[in-house]
């Protein structure tokens, strides 16, 4: 169980370690990491920074995070969101969640990705190779995405 | 008084991160709030000049436009979220 | 891409690093561990052993990453599987995707669990606390997961 | 001659891991290998006693009970996979 928003970069044999290390119950672990990626629509991307919602952006992540375990039989889940100035190639999200069985585990991740990305509040600025920074649109993709949930 | 907050570029064309306002009475909902703000200065109607993309939240969880403001402490306005 | 069977033991974040330590173009990275569970059906486990059939392993492997790499568009992928004398708590199995988007990556990795579960020539016995060791049934609801990428 | 290779319990049950034989000519399918190996002594009738369980595998790949064995130069019998 936890919820950390840092600026700091994560390692993810060190935090599944700690999550589930010496445990012997669990049989399926999935980690998701959301990393920086070079271009954005087509256009090439040197930087960028994300700004948040202190205290709000914890409760939410809490909410979400509650919500999986309601749904699927966790028997550990963990999120950590980055804020700050990042490049390229680096990390932005973790999400790991532990179960008896890989189904719960596997759907229980992408909930987690589905519902942060529309309720945690974070926003992305870009700065292109050419150009102005620019904040980055919310996807309607990640909207329809967190709707396949609420059947 | 009651704490609003911007974030992003809604941050941005209000020109201030925070503020601390006295609402008039006859601000009741978000709705009402974001008239009021509006009127306050070519800055506010600038960051809600498309009020439908613009979200909030009351005491740090997300809220409806017609949501009270009733006993908010803190109100804070920011664009569709992006995180992830 | 990666097809490895080995009785070492795999470390998550250099298994990650190796295969796309560098790149910017990823945003995605989904990877599954599956481990040893110290209870089947009911009873306590003391041991798991995992035989399989070196040759055929790594071509049925091979093939059900080919597979998913027709199906999503997957920057790298990677599948490690470990044979011989397992403890609860143990890794068995390490399968990595990584995608631009995360739907990709996530279904991938699903996909390559449910096929490698039916395909790969694997076979484990377990070690109860109490009574003789015995062969592990195949579970019908792998079949049945595998089934569902049929249509 | 035909490498022929028996996994988990169906190897237990057999006796050994492989053994390298010759194929009558009359054998042309997995099913009718199955057959002439059960006749062959009682620890594969054990083995095959429910044959509709038992896999086979034709030079590494997986067929089913139908496949031709000729040209074969490795025919594997196993348990249902519970591997991952």
């Amino acid at each position: 169980m936890g919820v950390r928003v840092q600026t700091a970069d994560f390692d993810l044999s060190r935090e599944v370690k700690q999550l589930i290390g010496g445990r012997t119950d669990v049989g399926a672990i999935v980690t998701f990491t959301g990393t920086v990626r070079d271009e954005a629509k087509g256009q090439p991307i040197t930087a960028m920074a994300l700004e948040h919602y202190p205290g709000m952006t914890e409760a939410e992540l809490e909410r979400v995070e509650a919500d999986a375990r309601q749904r699927w039989p966790l028997q550990a889940t963990l999120i950590i969101h980055r804020y700050g100035e990042l490049k390229p190639g680096d990390n932005i999200v973790l999400v790991v969640t532990a179960s008896a069985h890989r189904q719960a585990a596997f759907e229980a991740a992408e909930f987690l990705m589905d519902y942060l990305k529309t309720r945690a509040p974070f926003w992305k600025k870009e700065t292109p190779a050419e150009g102005e920074s620019h904040w980055v649109d919310a996807r309607e993709s990640d909207d329809a995405a967190a709707e396949r949930w609420k059947s | 008084m009651t704490k609003i907050l911007y974030f992003a570029w809604v941050r941005e064309k209000v020109g201030k991160a925070e503020e601390t306002l006295a609402l008039p009475a006859n601000v009741t909902t978000v709705a009402e709030l974001v008239a009021w703000l509006v009127a306050r200065g070519p800055e506010y109607a600038e960051a809600f000049a498309k009020p439908e993309i613009v979200r909030a939240a009351i005491d740090k969880s997300h809220v409806k436009i017609s949501a009270s403001v009733r006993g908010a402490r803190e109100i804070a306005f920011f664009p569709p979220v992006s995180g992830g």
